[in-house]
């Protein structure tokens, strides 16, 4: 193709290499790059020259004062391992290779180059809104909610229902309850007082019940009737303290 | 079709506005613009875009006809409030009936949007005005709010005493109720 | 042409983003799309726009060959930096793709802006995580991606099926070389 140069990154020229290694995004950028200074075919490319190349890279640039991040010397620490074993005699208990190894290099290289030039490519395809344009002015489709509500006749008529019993006029019934009419009372107590010789508690007159509510109104009612029979003459109350139990006994 | 016209129909296309022939003259350089235009607006006659020249500028524009397929409608299933099942529900019963009206037997005023959400469903309509200061403007039920409800017509809304029967006039409102056996358990 | 033909058309000039055939069902109502759009792609040919098919997705775009007269003069605002054009690609044809996978084709770790910035674009989106120790967050290509580089599809990437079959795209064996290195280092 025509744009080769836009694809893959120019080569530099050795004293390019030479400059420094803030270019380069990594030592396997580096490394990929001196690979292709080897100008062949990435397949073909001879693993032990890289390593060299590599290596005088790194000790040019230590000659130079260059600081050299800690990943390239990792690099060319491995680098130095695989040339060694490349170099000694076949040792066929080494797993894996020294041979299997740098095939892994390679690929890495090959793979990363692969990258590269599929970055390119894929940039210097007819891009839109830089090649190509979509409308410039497009009237725009509309999607129009509208609501399907959900209700059903019973929801309707309790909610007549609902409105109706809450502003119905309000009418409030007594609820019947257990008690002593003062009448009852003051029968009662005078009945008793006639029975009872000495000072007896008010109490002692109500009637046995579990109903409280009666109870409550039976104590009231009797009370009042005390006082009655007391305006009338026909009992006499006496009560030694405040709050102390409240005393009866007929006055006759 | 020619290279002049297609680079008018391509500047046209991605123009986000109307352009002059001066206009289209500057993205395509040479040739007759004029004529490249009316070949193109030919060309699109029966499509579903046309080219149009407003006012001495020129754009593509969908057809007028097809206006309405630009538009989708989509339902979204909703429960109606509180509110405007009430508000629904008076109308119903008292119609023609107006705001005040509405707001005097719910007993709690409504907003605006009630009202209009009933319009919007179709079941509410206005009915004239009442004659009466203020000339109140008045709601009544539409032949869809019938027809949603199964109603033949509004006679054969339940009646007072079936809603009774029904025990929806229970003025006993749930939470009032619980209420009140609290205070009485209070006080035993 | 035909109206079920100009109601597409005109759906798809006026979408302000491609549609895929059920977005256009949606609009046009009942009838073939799929034989209409493949009718109107044919009208469009040797046209100054064309009809696309863009990852199941279609628009209207102005022809390639027109980009010289169209191409706005002002920088082009979406120049990758070459780190981010790499890690696109690694994306686009490794998908879906961890950031570790990303790294260890790079040789490098990638800044956090890098991925940032492809998502911004909208090409780049998350992907889940794989279902491996450490969970880790995966990386693929969204069908604005598709849409933006004019990929009908992500078979469409140039040379893919050659890097395939090179085993250039096989999952990385990294392990051993990674170990390898950090070995090598405590050593040194």
């Amino acid at each position: 193709m025509g744009d080769e140069e836009l694809f893959i990154a120019p080569v530099r020229d050795d004293e390019a290499l030479n400059l420094s290694l803030d270019g380069w995004e990594g030592p396997l950028d580096l490394l990929l790059n001196l690979a292709r200074a080897q100008k062949v075919d990435l397949h073909q490319i001879s693993i032990l020259a890289l390593v060299e190349q590599y290596l005088t890279y790194l000790e040019q640039a230590k000659a130079l004062r260059l600081e050299i991040a800690a990943d390239y010397l990792v690099m060319a620490a491995w680098l130095a391992y695989l040339k060694s074993c490349l170099l000694l005699p076949k040792d066929p208990t080494v797993d894996p290779s020294p041979e299997e190894l740098a095939l892994r290099l390679q690929l890495r290289l090959q793979r990363l180059d692969a990258m590269r030039d599929a970055g390119a490519r894929l940039m210097g395809r007819d891009r839109l809104g830089r090649d190509v344009f979509s409308r410039g002015a497009p009237e725009g489709l509309k999607l129009v909610r509208k609501s399907a509500w959900q209700i059903g006749a019973f929801d309707l008529y309790a909610a007549y229902g609902r409105v109706k019993a809450r502003t119905q006029p309000a009418m409030h019934v007594v609820a019947h309850r257990s008690v002593m009419t003062l009448e009852d009372a003051i029968q009662r107590v005078s009945a008793l007082l006639g029975q009872a010789l000495d000072w007896t508690t008010l109490e002692a007159f109500l009637p046995v019940t579990a109903d409280p509510q009666y109870r409550r109104s039976a104590l009231a009612s009797s009370f009042v009737a005390a006082l009655e029979l007391a305006r009338q003459g026909r009992l006499e109350l006496d009560q030694r303290e405040p709050f102390a139990e409240l005393l009866v006994r007929n006055a006759a | 079709m020619d290279d002049l016209t297609r680079a008018v129909e391509a500047a046209l296309f991605a123009s986000d506005a109307p352009l002059s022939i001066d206009d289209i003259a500057a993205y395509v350089g040479e040739g007759d613009v004029e004529q490249a235009l009316a070949a193109l607006a030919e060309r699109y006659v029966g499509h579903g875009v046309e080219l149009v020249e407003r006012g001495g500028r020129w754009h593509f524009q969908t057809a007028p006809d097809l206006a309405h397929i630009l538009r989708r409608t989509r339902e979204d299933a909703r429960r109606l409030s509180r509110a405007a099942t009430e508000t629904l529900a008076i109308i119903a019963y008292h119609e023609p009936v107006s705001r005040a009206e509405i707001e005097a037997i719910r007993g709690v005023q409504i907003s605006k949007g009630t009202l209009d959400v009933l319009m919007e469903a179709g079941w509410v309509k206005t009915a004239g005005r009442r004659e009466a200061p203020g000339r109140p403007l008045l709601y009544a039920t539409t032949p869809d709010f019938l027809t949603h409800f199964g109603l033949a017509s509004r006679r054969d809304l339940p009646g007072i005493d079936d809603l009774k029967a029904a025990g929806l006039l229970d003025p006993l409102d749930e939470a009032v109720f619980q209420l009140q056996l609290e205070n009485e358990s209070d006080e035993g």
